[in-house]
């Protein structure tokens, strides 16, 4: 009994706790090393020698880290280069690319008409082929206006071939933009480009940071078309560098990998820039509203 | 003139028309409620005339100039939307300054006038929040707010109110209603589920059902001469008592057992539906009573209590408003009686 | 209104339309030109075949090998990454401590060129001292030297794992914006409405998500022709075509037997094919706008 | 006498293309021609030339495997022919006859210049053969048999294939073919006057499988890329590989040395009266028919190919051999010497087999080569189907 | 003994605090209305009692226990939301079947029990549409209908009626009012700006006002006893006109030049404030007047009429509301009286 007296009834019962996250991070953890182990792999085979790669241990840590491949790589003049013209090709690309895809999503999305969905299919269908098939026309059509040798090409194709997935993204996100807000601007005497850059574009920050970094990682990776398009050694983008390193019967695994790693820090970059605004798809919660 | 005119519209969403030709002179200066049941099409009538929704067919005038395939923006009018269409991105102070930012109105008097509207929407503390961060009412306010600021000739409202509170409603509203006063040869067309919204504001009233108009008039004249049983149904809160009933020569009116006489005797013979609006039902003692009724529910508002009375020759209750003082409880016998110049009587 | 919006199709439509055409719709329709010709890519003069290169494709046992993979890489490189991303969005929307590093790691992958992407999953099949392998005898303790990348039975597959490695990522990360747009009110009624864990993601948000699952579905498909490229360094193709893919076989026939005709009907029907693909992939999108637009 | 010349080239990779660059150097400081050259991993080498000889812009010069693939551009007409050139220069004495004969004459003109060639033989790790007390390498079949029953004893794997990439099996089916049916008939089957159902092939296979059936190859062949079967020999896992010279270049460079660590021998003979062939790959250097400066182009190739300085430095960098014959054999390594010797000694030389016949053939061959490797058993059903494919393939 | 209890609730959003400490408890079964100000804090405290806003101090008890942290689904309440809510991929049918779908109740039942529901919501022709397909009311509908179908203990309602049109809302308040009734032992919680939902539903009325709780009581408590000029103001519509005053000796009040005396003579002296509802001013003749008026704007509801009156005592105008019958225009001037027993006085 006078236990029971005692026993005094807390107010608020602290809040219990959840199994969830500690299970959820472990999961995490062992998918994350998973997912590492490859990339792990890229960065020994680039700090060790193309000899101790044929000798087979790939895989083991090395207890010296050979720096030479990146000395080899930094040093290199013409690495140089391809950085450069990757750079001169990818951001343009990326960015008209984008703007092509925004004009044309926006006008399906907001401003349909008949037939536009047979357009749109007829865009979107441009996106379900492989590029080889258009190699040999496209190459005649640059060599004819004297193009090829030139980066020109590369960025003017890049963006050709971004319009199919930029216009259907930028289409499905303008689609989840509620009419009433257009329809508002537009009472208010906005046209349609106004309609566009101050109300569509300001809510599209996810979409348009997602295109962005597709854009940008797929068209620095790409390297068929530097390939046909470029003939000599300064006009090379850093795939065809990373391919050349192969020889007719010889590859330099750890140049390679170290050329690979430096390669492919600018589009880990641009995703880590982009992050944030994937998630500022928040604002659809107010949209909706 | 007329300011707007629409001629014999017709609405189909695909298959389902929703407007089924509704022709309708507004002259200018005139504040309209559209008024109807939910999804009669009072919004996409609204949505026609501001231009947003493309019409079937028929025509659409304002000014006398034929507007069927003008631009919204170029009707010169503002639309106020039952969803609030706020700009997520811009504060309360952007998006009510839009319209003039738009017109490249210098930022100064923008801000300015921004300030002058917020003030009569108490929306001052609120001009540096967005949208996310403010209430069903604020935002709604600020919906108001962006369409005042530019003054167009013709305001749509698709029911503006009818998320505020209760105070503010009766503010907004006479707030609206001194702007319609203001700007004399502005047109208004409102649409509400208010009755008291309507029967204030309207200069004339449409009552919609199901994509036709039923009756357009003055509030007094929907209230005592409505055309039909639907609009004697629709205006006037609570609603009209509908009874069946059989006018008898003479033109007195037999309601199961008991009769009624209208002051002025009703010309057509033969059964008919009697409509006794609530207010036109009082208590009185047993000697002069019409009738006698149980009461199954009362409700009181303070100033004035409703009843609902079961009667013999009724299935559902009958409706009574009486003045709130009245001390009276569920379960009690009462007699009533029926000011006889306020019977309608519809044929059926 | 309509005026306007006509007007205003025109000049939004007129660029994208222009580049489109010219830069890909022209060369389409050119090389499928060819697809009528015997044209061998070498010689300026070649001849009108009519159908024949079509009539053949019937009888090319490599075409129809080629087509079933197709089929199965496609089919997988759509599903694997879709679910795997989603899962992975899911547990990282629960908003995990460090979550922003475990996103960057899912989608490190993205980032590697083709070129290297294949190399490391070469190495990690070795079938002598590769990683898989060398873990396989680590856990079971007797040797273990099977060659996944050398075997018909395992080569294609093996691929597809190391594409799926690759492109999971990239849906994590859409889904992860599209997980954000879903109204708060509604995962609130689930809340109230007692779902479990489970029906909430069953019946709610993998609903709610359907417009971010419409554009993983594009971008793996357009990954998947991307694919080529890995699928073109692991295996070629091989060992003996049994990895042939559709656009490998055509680039088979094209560039390394010089078929430059032949090729090009391949390219024809892999199109047409991709065609009436997107064809129900639109008609999904057109409900998906329907009940979400 | 002057211009830019274009040039393509597959001579990719760090050594490779310092080496060629090397030589382009040389040709520019001997004449006032500049060249621009554009070199592309070979893999992707075939794409590019094709692509650009569709949009009729090939360099006016660029690298090319002699034999059929040479022969396939010629026939096509995009090849520009240097008989006038090859008279003044009077290149019949210079180049090696075994090689001039089989690999620069397509269709009665002289199209090609040889840049350098390789030999493909049997190279082994000479400390792995040493302990299991081998002293003396085989001349015949049965001695090569005994040899790998002698190693497998000693517990190392005899035989070393890669065959990843496919063409590293391609020289079994060489060596056995011309050891057993000869040139002849090799020739006939190589130009689709011959059947892949043969019973010369199915000989030839059945030797093979032979080998395979006794265990004498490395496991999962087509899971190794030549440079892991070359590895393995390297380390020592294996004993021997049947490859061509550029794997000197390749030991050298992971610090083998060459007749110290590794040696060869010349695949052993089998049947008598069979003529003596080598095999290997030429690689040679072609002019457009549509060239901007041909002139130049031709300066280029003369020089290439006569400048004995310029091909002892090129053979050397490549681990290949010179076809031209006044290079001073004393430029070789013991090795290469051995194997330039060979050669000569040889009284035909064949090109490897995905050289010696069209493109669409040798991919078939490829193929077989390899769904061999992968399931010896089925060798009848394999050959079946490959006469089906290739005879199609000759066809179209 | 209780079902809800509330202690000391407090809420910030970040600095913002929005729940000042809020102390209430609702009887079992009890009809608990939340009236105040847009903005005020209803839904906010509402979400709180749902479990799907945090509190940031204090603790929510339901039936004795504290679930202050327990998961929403395990109070056993439902919940309608201000924003539909619905699920736009659902049909109307499986959107109001959803929790049966939930808790995998058979196939059958589902429809029955849906059918049912959609019966009593007019939502039958509807059942296969999908939200977008709705107007604003429809989809309410389907959102109340969504909780009705699975009975909880306790119902919340963030103003489940604002976006319905007024006859479908009278019905909708009468259904919800018998909701109560049949479900004896269900509490209800109820968030509204309508005066008439409040009045009419609540057992009590809660007001709130900028996170305080003001007053609380039954409804006619509220309207004939309010607590202070805020809750005075809030009760009853039209609003209660206040002017400025002093209470004399004798308890009169005194009224700018006028003198007022209610029935019960005031015992604090000094300056107060006034408080007149406009029902209880009337229209008589000269003599018996208590002061004149001059009318400057007329609201007929037919019923009842509205005047707002410029009074020499009071700035802004005053509103007395009589008896719609009676003919008077803008611009007269009338005499008033005012009912010596509903005279509200506040101190200041
Ligand atoms: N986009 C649409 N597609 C199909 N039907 C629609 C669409 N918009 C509205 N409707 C239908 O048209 C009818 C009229 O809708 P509308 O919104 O005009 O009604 P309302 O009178 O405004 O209703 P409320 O008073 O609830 O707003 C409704 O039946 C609705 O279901
Ligand atoms: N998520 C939020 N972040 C910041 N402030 C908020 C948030 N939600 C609500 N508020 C603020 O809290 C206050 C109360 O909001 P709440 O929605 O409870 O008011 P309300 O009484 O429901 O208003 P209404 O009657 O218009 O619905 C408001 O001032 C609002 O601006
Ligand atoms: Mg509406
Ligand atoms: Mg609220």
């Amino acid at each position: 009994m006078a236990e029971l007296a005692t026993t005094s009834i807390p107010t608020s019962v602290p809040a219990r706790f959840n199994p969830w996250p500690i299970t959820i991070f472990t999961i995490l953890c062992i998918l994350a090393v998973l997912f590492l182990a490859p990339t792990i792999g890229v960065l020994l085979s680039s700090i060790k020698t193309t000899r101790a790669i044929a000798l087979g241990d790939l895989w083991s840590w090395p207890d010296t880290f050979y720096l030479g491949n990146y000395v080899e790589v930094l040093s290199n003049p013409s690495v140089h280069r391809y950085f450069l013209n990757t750079l001169l090709v990818t951001v343009p690309a990326t960015i008209a690319s984008t703007a092509l895809g925004v004009l044309a999503g926006y006008t399906f999305a907001k401003l349909p008409f008949r037939g536009s969905n047979m357009l749109f299919l007829l865009i979107v269908a441009g996106m379900f082929f492989p590029p080889q098939v258009i190699l040999v026309p496209l190459f005649r059509l640059f060599n004819s206006v004297g193009l090829i040798d030139t980066l020109w090409p590369i960025g003017l194709v890049h963006t050709a071939l971004g319009i199919p997935i930029c216009t259907l993204l930028m289409r499905n996100f303008f689609a989840t933009i509620p009419n009433a807000l257009r329809e508002a601007a537009i009472l208010e005497g906005a046209n349609e480009w106004q309609v566009l850059t101050r109300v569509a574009l300001p809510l599209s920050l996810p979409a348009l940071a997602v295109l962005a970094t597709l854009q940008f990682t797929w068209i620095w990776n790409d390297f068929l078309w530097p390939l046909i398009f470029t003939q000599s050694d300064d006009m090379r983008t850093i795939m065809v560098g990373i391919v050349n390193l192969r020889g007719q019967y010889t590859v330099a695994w750890g140049v390679q990998g170290a050329l690979s790693l430096i390669a492919s820090l600018p589009t880990l970059l641009i995703f880590l820039f982009f992050q944030r605004y994937f998630i500022k798809g928040m604002t659809m919660g107010a949209v909706k509203g | 003139m007329a300011e707007v005119t629409l001629k014999n519209i017709r609405k189909s969403f695909g298959a389902v028309e929703v407007i089924k030709g509704v022709d309708l002179e507004i002259e200018r200066g005139e504040f309209v409620v559209f008024v109807g049941p939910s999804g009669c099409g009072k919004s996409t009538m609204l949505r026609m005339i501001s231009g947003l929704e493309s019409v079937t067919s028929g025509s659409i005038h304002i000014d006398g100039a034929d507007v069927t395939h003008v631009a919204p923006s170029k009707r010169k009018l503002a639309m106020v939307f039952q969803s609030y269409a706020l700009f997520p991105h811009l504060t309360v102070a952007e998006n009510i300054g839009f319209g003039l930012m738009l017109n490249k109105v210098p930022k100064a008097e923008i801000d300015q006038r921004v300030r002058k509207v917020a003030q009569t929407l108490q929306l001052e503390a609120l001009l540096d929040r967005t949208p996310r961060q403010l209430s069903g009412g604020q935002r709604q306010r600020v919906a108001i707010g962006r369409s005042i600021i530019r003054d167009p000739r013709v305001f749509l409202f698709d029911e503006p109110l009818s998320n505020l509170d209760a105070a503010l409603r009766v503010q907004m509203r006479l707030e609206i209603a001194r702007l319609h006063k203001e700007l004399a040869d502005v047109t208004m067309i409102y649409v509400t589920h208010d009755q008291v919204e309507a029967m204030t504001l309207a200069d004339r009233i449409v009552v919609f059902n199901c994509g036709r108009i039923e009756q357009v008039g003055t509030p007094m004249e929907l209230y005592h001469n409505p055309a039909n049983t639907f609009v004697a149904g629709f205006i006037g809160a609570p609603a009209m008592n509908f009874i069946d009933g059989t006018v008898g020569d003479g033109g007195a009116i037999q309601v199961g057992d008991i009769s009624l006489s209208p002051a002025t005797p009703v010309i057509r013979r033969g059964p008919a539906t009697v409509g006794i609006r609530p207010e036109h039902l009082s208590l009185v003692g047993s000697e002069e009573a019409d009738f006698d009724a149980r009461i199954e529910l009362v409700e009181k508002l303070g100033a004035e209590t409703l009843l609902y009375l079961n009667t013999p020759f009724s299935d559902k209750p009958l409706t009574a408003r009486i003045d709130g003082s009245t001390a009276i409880g569920e379960g009690e016998n009462v007699h009533l009686k029926v000011q006889p110049d306020s019977i309608h009587v519809f044929p059926v | 209104m309509e005026r306007e919006n006509r007007l205003w199709r025109l000049i939004l439509l007129a660029l994208p339309l222009i580049v489109f055409s010219v830069l890909v719709i022209w060369p389409l329709l050119s090389s499928f030109y060819y697809s009528f010709t015997n044209w061998n890519g070498f010689s300026s003069d070649y001849d009108y075949v009519g159908f024949e290169n079509f009539t053949r494709i019937w009888t090319d046992r490599l075409f129809f090998n080629a087509t079933v993979n197709t089929a199965i890489w496609m089919i997988a490189a759509i599903l694997l990454p879709t679910v795997l991303g989603l899962a992975l969005a899911l547990l990282l929307d629960s908003k995990v401590r460090g979550s922003k590093v475990f996103k960057t790691i899912f989608y490190l992958p993205i980032c590697l060129s083709a070129i290297v992407v294949g190399q490391i999953w070469v190495w990690i099949y070795q079938p002598d001292w590769g990683l898989l392998n060398t873990a396989i005898e680590q856990i079971t303790g007797e040797r273990f030297n099977y060659a996944w990348l050398a075997r018909p039975g395992s080569a294609l597959y093996s691929v597809i794992v190391a594409w799926s490695w690759q492109q999971t990522g990239l849906s994590m990360v859409i889904y992860l914006a599209g997980l954000t747009a879903v109204p708060s009110d509604l995962l609130e009624v689930c809340e109230i409405e007692g779902a479990s864990a489970w029906q909430r993601i069953r019946h709610v948000i993998i609903p709610l998500l359907t417009p971010s699952t419409v554009v993983v579905v594009a971008l793996s498909v357009i990954n998947s022709l991307k694919g080529f490229d890995i699928l073109f360094i692991m295996t070629g193709g091989g060992p003996f075509n049994s990895s042939d893919t559709l656009a490998m076989h055509m680039y088979n026939e094209s560039f390394r037997k010089y078929f430059m005709g032949y090729g090009s009907a391949i390219s024809v029907v892999l199109f047409l094919v991709a065609l009436t693909i997107i064809g129900l992939y639109f008609r999904q999108l057109k409900k998906v706008d329907e009940i979400y637009g | 006498q002057s211009g830019e010349v274009t040039i393509s080239h597959y001579f990719t990779g760090e050594l490779g293309l310092r080496a060629f660059n090397e030589q382009i150097k040389r040709f520019e400081d001997a004449t006032d021609y500049t060249l621009k050259d554009s070199p592309v991993g070979h893999e992707d080498y075939k794409t590019d030339i094709l692509v650009r000889a569709s949009g009729n812009s090939l360099p006016d010069v660029f690298s090319y495997w002699a034999g059929a693939r040479v022969q396939f551009i010629a026939d096509s007409g995009a090849l520009l022919p240097i008989d006038d050139m090859w008279e003044k220069a009077g290149l019949s004495k210079v180049i090696a006859g075994s090689i001039a004969a089989s690999a620069t004459e397509y269709n009665g003109h002289r199209y090609l210049v040889p840049f350098n060639y390789h030999y493909a033989g049997v190279f082994y790790n000479k400390a792995v053969l040493d302990k299991a007390g081998v002293s003396e390498m085989p001349t015949d079949w049965d001695g090569f048999l005994a040899l790998c029953e002698k190693l497998k004893a000693a517990g190392v794997t005899p035989l070393a294939l890669g065959s990843a990439n496919r063409w590293p099996a391609q020289f079994w089916f060489d060596y056995l073919l011309l050891r057993t049916a000869g040139p002849e008939y090799r020739a006939h089957l190589m130009a689709g006057e011959a059947s892949y159902d043969d019973p010369e092939v199915k000989r030839a296979m059945e030797m093979w499988k032979d080998l395979t059936d006794k265990g004498y190859f490395t496991e999962n062949a087509n899971a190794d890329s030549w440079t892991d079967a070359s590895d393995k020999v390297a380390r020592g896992d294996a004993a021997m590989t049947l490859m061509g010279t550029w794997i000197t270049g390749y030991w050298n460079g992971l610090g083998l040395v060459p007749g110290e660590d590794y040696d060869f021998f010349p695949f052993p003979a089998i049947d008598s009266g069979v003529p003596v062939t080598s095999v290997g790959p030429v690689d040679g250097l072609v002019i457009a028919a549509n060239a901007a400066n041909p002139k130049g182009a031709e300066a280029f190739l003369e020089y290439m190919v006569t400048n004995t300085d310029v091909q002892a430095a090129w053979s050397k960098a490549q681990g290949a051999l010179s076809a031209n014959v006044n290079v001073d054999p004393s430029n070789y390594n013991s090795v290469m010497l051995k194997a330039f010797n060979t050669v000569d000694d040889s009284e035909v030389f064949a090109f490897n087999y995905d050289l010696a016949t069209p493109p669409p053939v040798a991919e078939v061959g490829l193929s077989m080569f390899a769904r061999f490797m992968d399931d010896p058993s089925k060798v009848n059903d394999i050959l079946s189907q490959a006469a089906t494919d290739a005879s199609a393939a000759f066809k179209q």
